[in-house]
């Protein structure tokens, strides 16, 4: 019985490590700079940047950290990214709850949609927004259709309910559907 | 020093003796030889356990009442958005469950005549009722007219309905463990002071029903 | 960080009134402190000792020890004076605070945020209110009612040298009435748990002449003022186009954004990341750099912007007094 | 006299008590133990083990604090540390504790040989210790709580608080109640219904009386927290909005509900602290205690007052005005039933005479601290000192005072005063004292400066603060005091282990003390008393041997007891006590299943719920031997 116990012990503790642990925001080592004079053009819809291949090198993120669900949905709100896709309903951007990617809906996928932009509205954050923190907004957005782990998945805001708080999603298996948008 | 006592504050009257229920003295000795094994009500431990967890449950329930009511004092209006529960199926279990009062009340009568007979034919009739007032239940939770997730209103009359639940879930199956084994033994006395007793917990599911109905149905009316 | 802070050295009529009471309370604990004590060592002293040889005494038995009874019984009256008397205290301190005037009173909002203040200075004339952060000015002898709301989790204003502490709960909007009748720097700071930088969510309260604060109010009603050199301008344009707009406003510029404090006039204050580093150009440039260095987990994300770029945004910001 | 007052029994009726009552052997036997001193023991232990634990987590936080500008653990890790320090020494060890001296001390205190529900007892342990290994575990891997020990919301909430920090603070609380609330009703039943034949309710030694108004408190008090902690991890979980503003919740519901638990918790620690007062005072002042029937009164009052007090807590919320004048009063008066046993005690020392042992210093230890936390409290009570002084070094201070001063030191006392009884041996007198003033001073050392800290604006719960603060040297003090207090808390250590294997033996009864556990051997047989004793005084050892002076005809191959009535302790009817199974522990495995997995999904509340069912009928479920034995004693009422 005990025996088992630590072996259930064990099998949270790999999981549990990771899963929780805080990793507080710090300066990159050897980062590029986020606010580079390059970028030009004030949130123009579809632009693509420059230097894409070398961001996703520098993936700072697995997904599967609570702490950056949680940041990334706090930053989802600050960045008022709810403006056009609601609280993942969808409005004037499409919306995340579904299973439906018109971009695709891996990590990288989310992450070069955030940062080139898309076509017919979705702007360009590239400079905008720091590679880490693009990254958290990444696994919130996954998290939003089910993505990311339930145990690591943000629950409801402090606000009014709108949709079912993310560690109630059922994972919605993703199908890469190019559409209208 | 003497072996009687001068009198104390707190019990100023003179003991009593201690030879009672067939408890004698036996030389230097209190010979308990011929006492009961065990008793009913107030003279049963379990008795007094069973009390013990009611008056837990008991605040429990008048915790969320309070936090109930807390709640309302923070709205501008109640129930938040949503009517208040239709009174059918609600209405309809408090009948049942006083109802099953009485085949409780039978149980507890044939426990206390250690009457096997009549333990072993009330019993059964409670858990009819237990399975009646249980499916009734389920129809409760559809008149809520929201969600737990709706808003505060509909989280505290869930938590509420929930709590009242899970009491008639252990209640019954308390009553269907104690009915197989009145059927099945291996039997002694003892058996017929747990039947009374878990007649004395029915009354209090039963009882503390009538205000949480109160609370669920009628308080959001006024 | 500098400036006053304790309790026992008021510079207002509501932490005057409580320091008062704290006077009157703590002599009268002492006294009854001191006789326990004094009553607890005699009776160590005088009683004889014994061992576990000595036979219990048993007479106690068999008396209501009258003697020993009235004493006691004279101990608890003089108890219960004494708690009447410091309930008595309580009650007139607590009215004294109640009554504490109102007219002509400085409106202020404060609104709590993980870890940061939000001021806004409350007029009748929408034009002239303003918003500040981290640092509340208020004119001497004048009554200030700040109305706390938080904009996350439950914060707690205190202001030891000014008023009892309040907190600012989510969902509700409570007021704290002070006034500051000596001019000075007090310090606040956050009592209430609300996370990892807790520690450091400061404040200060700068109470001048009422002339002092005119000049001051105005001057932050000012938007900023448009870069003139090629330098600042280009600190203004990385401001615009780079991250920093996401999150923080610069009134007279697009920058709008709530999520962090307000910049409008922040080289006018003392004290940046609310109250965590001293507001010199040196301090800024490593905050922006790198904020973990001195508030580990604070919102504001790193920077590792190149050297030139991050003097430029660093003198743009000093001209925004 | 008192070493005849319990008859001795014939070797052969002995053995055969021996053998009904003792633990089955091995491994198995030790998981299916009941007998109530086997379960205190362990209880009493493990709530120990916790208390280092936590002591060496409150070690870590003085370090970080000895300086200003400190980064020897981040804020991360510095929340977790205080506040599984604060959980941990409040759920894991100060309420558990002293329902684990009841548990081994209550039924030998009374005059019977178990507690009335044993299973339930070991049951309770069980949860318990799965709980606090459970939060344990969680802290080494980073989940850990990190809201405080108050875990306020919103910031423990669904928003602010990410991960599964919050749910495993809530799930522990779920694990100590249902263990606090089993052992309080446990108690309350063994003291109501199994005293000695003639200890009516006057004559229960004042021990007893702390521990049943503790449990009634505790019943009525733990359910709240209970109700708000399962509130919490459901608007965490399953999205409900107990606490959510914009929805028609409240954070200060939150608040209320805790607090209305909170503030008598601190009595629940306290007041069986009261109890050890008494009995360690009457043994050592080798007199009653005077006013033994205001003491009684004043615990009760005591109990009263404690749940009118909880809004203190929450002074800088907003408060009505009405309700701040009643629970300023409130507040102000549970001061005079302290004041009444206080003076009391004083009273008794004054006219006694005294036996210095290092039991007695730690409970006098009590006069000097447990004052200074009383008064500070006062201070705390009162509405407008309280907006200055609350959420500030002035609180910890204050709390430590009241906690170690008024649970911490009379515990101690009790240690030294009942190790013998426990282990057979005295613990060394010369260590003690080391012990006692190596403590005593060291906890002043640490604690005094935070007053002024308070008062100089330091705030709770920061991890650290800058050096322009002014704030340094009296921390510094402080943290050197800490190290102090480790250092006694070791010797403490060393002193019970050394004693353990080579202390003097203390025979039946070492201090010759008056209440009845010191008629039983030491360590008590498995059967507690040979006899169940006769009772006909309030300090029966050292009165005049009643007559009869015990009870026999009680079975010795089956577990049974006197039980009693209710005021008078009249003989009522055999008792017969469950005996050993190892459904107690897998019924308690199959909770803590439950428990921790309804942290990841409501439905394991669901099917968790299927194996505690079948632990719990197998637990009851009689068997055919056993029902055999009862009937062959039966009598019908």
């Amino acid at each position: 019985m005990r025996a088992l116990l630590v072996l259930i012990g064990l099998a949270v503790a790999l999981g549990g490590c990771d899963r929780e642990e805080r990793k507080l925001a710090k300066l990159p080592s050897a980062a590029p700079s986020p606010a580079t004079g390059e970028r030009r053009g004030d949130l123009q819809p579809g632009q693509k940047g420059s230097g894409l291949e070398q961001t996703t090198s520098s993936r700072s993120f697995d997904g599967k950290n609570a702490f950056e669900l949680a940041q990334g949905k706090r930053l989802f709100r600050w960045y008022n990214c709810s403006g056009c896709h609601s609280m993942g309903g969808g409005g004037m951007g499409p919306a995340l709850m579904d299973n439906r990617w018109i971009y695709g809906h891996e990590p990288d996928d989310i992450y070069r949609t955030i940062m080139e932009g898309r076509p017919n509205g979705m702007p360009s954050f590239r400079g905008r927004i720091p590679d880490a923190q693009v990254w958290q907004i990444v696994g919130y957005i996954r998290s939003i259709s089910g993505l990311a782990p339930k145990a690591a998945a943000p629950g409801r805001n402090d606000g009014l309910a709108v949709t079912r708080p993310e560690n109630e999603r059922e994972r919605a298996t993703p199908r890469n559907a190019p559409g209208s948008g | 020093m003497s072996a009687t006592h001068p009198p104390y504050p707190l019990g100023a009257a003179p003991a009593p003796s201690l030879e009672t229920r067939g408890a004698v003295r036996a030389g230097d000795a209190l010979d308990v030889r011929a006492l009961p094994s065990y008793g009913f009500g107030a003279s049963s431990l379990m008795w007094w356990g069973t009390l013990g967890v009611m008056a837990i449950e008991g605040t429990v329930f008048a915790m969320a009442a309070v936090a109930y009511f807390y709640l309302r004092t923070q709205a501008d209006e109640w129930p938040l958005g949503v009517p208040p529960p239709k009174l059918l199926w609600g209405t309809l279990n408090t009948l049942i469950l006083l109802a099953s009062a009485i085949p409780n009340q039978w149980a507890k009568r044939a426990a206390q005549r250690h009457d096997l007979e009549g333990v072993r034919r009330a019993l059964p009739i409670c858990i009819a009722f237990a399975v009646a007032f249980i499916v009734v239940r389920a129809f409760e939770f559809t008149t809520l007219e929201c969600r737990w997730d709706t808003n505060a209103y509909g989280s505290i009359v869930w938590m509420l309905l929930g709590l009242h639940t899970t009491h008639l879930l252990t209640d019954f199956a308390d009553t269907a463990v104690l009915a197989v084994l009145m059927f099945t033994g291996p039997l002694e006395g003892k058996r017929f002071a747990d039947v009374a007793e878990n007649a004395v917990y029915w009354d209090f599911v039963v009882l503390a029903w009538l205000p949480i109905y109160a609370v669920i149905y009628w308080a959001p009316r006024f | 960080m500098q400036g006053l802070h304790d309790v026992l050295q008021p510079a207002g009529p509501a932490a005057a009134h409580i320091a008062t009471l704290w006077w009157l309370t703590l002599a009268i604990c002492a006294a009854v402190f001191i006789a326990i004590l004094v009553a607890f060592l005699i009776a160590l002293v005088r009683a004889p000792r014994a061992d576990a040889a000595t036979p219990p005494d048993l007479a106690p038995l068999g008396s209501a020890e009258p003697r020993t009874r009235l004493v006691v019984s004279i101990a608890v009256a003089c108890s219960i004076v004494g708690l009447l008397l410091l309930l008595a205290g309580s009650i007139a301190a607590d009215r004294a605070l109640a009554r504490m005037p109102e007219d002509d009173a400085l409106h202020i909002q404060v609104t709590g945020h993980q870890w940061w203040w939000d001021v806004i200075y409350d007029d009748p004339q929408p034009s002239r209110r303003f918003q500040t952060a981290n640092e509340i000015h208020i004119p001497v002898g004048r009554p200030v009612l700040l109305s706390l709301q938080s904009g996350d989790v439950i914060h707690s204003f205190w202001v030891p040298n000014l008023a009892g502490k309040k907190d600012l709960i989510p969902g509700h909007i409570l007021t704290l009435r002070l006034q500051a009748d000596k001019a000075g720097t007090y310090r606040g700071q956050c009592a209430e748990f609300c996370g990892l930088q807790h520690a450091f969510m400061g404040f200060e309260v700068i109470a001048e002449s009422p002339q002092a604060f005119a000049a001051w109010s105005d001057a932050q009603r000012e938007p900023a003022h448009a870069p003139s050199d090629p330098g600042t301008t280009r600190g203004h344009d990385l401001f615009l186009t780079g991250t920093c707009m996401m999150c923080h406003a610069i009134a007279g510029t697009p920058a709008g954004a709530r999520a962090g404090p307000d910049l409008t006039h922040v080289a006018s204050r003392k004290w940046l990341a609310a109250g965590a580093v001293p507001n010199d150009p040196e301090h800024l440039a490593a905050w922006i750099r790198d904020p973990g260095q001195f508030k580990p987990g604070a919102q504001m994300p790193p920077h590792a912007v190149p050297k030139d770029e991050l003097d430029a945004l660093v003198a743009y910001l000093e001209t925004l007094r | 006299m008192t070493d005849a007052y319990v008859a001795m029994p014939e070797p052969a009726a002995a053995q055969a008590l021996e053998r009904t009552w003792r633990d089955p052997p091995g491994f198995l036997g030790w998981l299916a133990a009941v007998n109530h001193k086997s379960i205190g023991r362990r209880f009493i232990v493990t709530a120990f083990g916790f208390f280092v634990a936590a002591g060496l987590l409150a070690a870590v936080m003085r370090l970080q604090l000895s300086r200003p500008d400190n980064h020897i653990v981040g804020p991360d890790l510095y929340n977790r540390i205080f506040t599984l320090h604060g959980t941990a020494m409040m759920f894991l060890f100060a309420v558990p504790v002293m329902q684990a001296m009841a548990v081994y001390l209550v039924p030998l205190m009374i005059g019977t040989r178990s507690t009335a529900f044993p299973r339930m007892t070991a049951y309770a342990y069980w949860v318990y210790l799965f709980g606090g290994l459970m939060i344990f575990i969680a802290f080494l891997l980073a989940m850990g709580p990190d809201n405080g020990w108050f875990n306020y919301v919103p910031l423990s909430g669904p928003q602010y608080s990410s991960g599964k920090r919050s749910d495993f603070w809530a799930q522990l609380i779920t694990f100590t109640e249902v263990s606090g609330l089993l052992v309080s009703v446990d108690i309350i039943t063994t003291v109501f219904k199994l005293r000695a034949p003639g200890m009516t309710l006057a004559r229960m030694p004042l021990f007893v009386w702390a521990m049943l108004v503790t449990a009634f408190m505790i019943i009525f008090a733990m359910p709240a927290v209970m109700l708000s902690s399962t509130m919490l991890i459901m608007d965490r979980l399953v999205g409900t909005h107990f606490f959510n503003p914009a929805d028609g919740g409240d954070p200060l519901l939150w608040q209320h509900l805790f607090w209305f638990f909170g503030h008598p918790e601190v009595y629940f620690i306290f007041i069986p602290a009261l109890g050890f007062m008494s009995s360690i005072i009457a043994t050592f002042a080798r007199r009653p205690i005077f006013g033994h029937t205001a003491m009684v009164l004043a615990l009760i009052a005591t109990a009263f007052f404690a749940f009118g007090l909880w809004v203190h807590h929450m002074f800088a919320t907003n408060v009505p005005d009405l309700g701040k004048a009643f629970f300023t009063a409130m507040s102000l008066m549970i001061a005079i039933p302290s004041a009444v046993q206080i003076f009391c005690w004083i009273a008794t020392l004054w006219k006694g005479r005294l036996y210095m042992t290092s039991a007695l210093l730690f409970t006098l230890g009590f006069f000097f601290i447990l004052v200074i936390g009383g008064l500070t409290g006062l201070i705390l009570g009162s509405v407008p000192l309280d907006l200055q002084v609350h959420d500030s070094y002035f609180v910890v201070a204050h709390l430590h005072y009241v906690l170690i001063g008024g649970a911490v030191f009379p515990l101690f006392g009790a240690w030294y005063y009942w190790f013998p009884k426990i282990t057979g041996r005295l613990m060394d007198e010369r260590l003690g004292r080391w012990n006692f003033w190596l403590f005593f001073i060291a906890f002043n050392v640490t604690f005094y400066p935070m007053h002024h800290l308070g008062l100089e604006g330091m705030p709770r719960r920061v991890y650290t603060y800058a050096a322009a603060t002014g704030w340094g040297p009296l921390n510094l003090l402080a943290s050197v005091g800490a190290v102090v207090i480790a250092l006694s808390v070791l010797l403490f250590i060393v002193n019970a282990v050394k004693s353990l294997r080579s202390g003097e033996l203390a025979g039946p009864n070492p201090w010759r003390a008056p209440s009845l556990e010191w008629a039983a051997d030491s360590p008590p047989a498995a059967y507690d008393f040979a006899a169940i004793p006769v009772v006909a005084s309030r300090e029966p050892l050292w009165d005049a041997r009643p007559a009869p002076s015990h009870v026999t005809g009680l079975a010795t191959d089956v577990r049974e007891g006197v039980s009693t009535t209710v005021i008078d302790a009249l003989p009522d009817h055999r008792y017969t006590f469950p005996s050993p199974t190892p459904w107690t522990f897998l019924a308690a495995v199959a909770t803590t299943v439950m428990f921790i997995s309804s942290i990841f999904t409501p439905w394991a509340v669901v099917w968790g719920s299927i194996p505690i069912i079948i632990t719990l009928i197998a637990w009851f479920w009689p068997t055919r031997e056993e029902t055999a034995k009862h009937l062959a004693l039966e009598k019908r009422p």
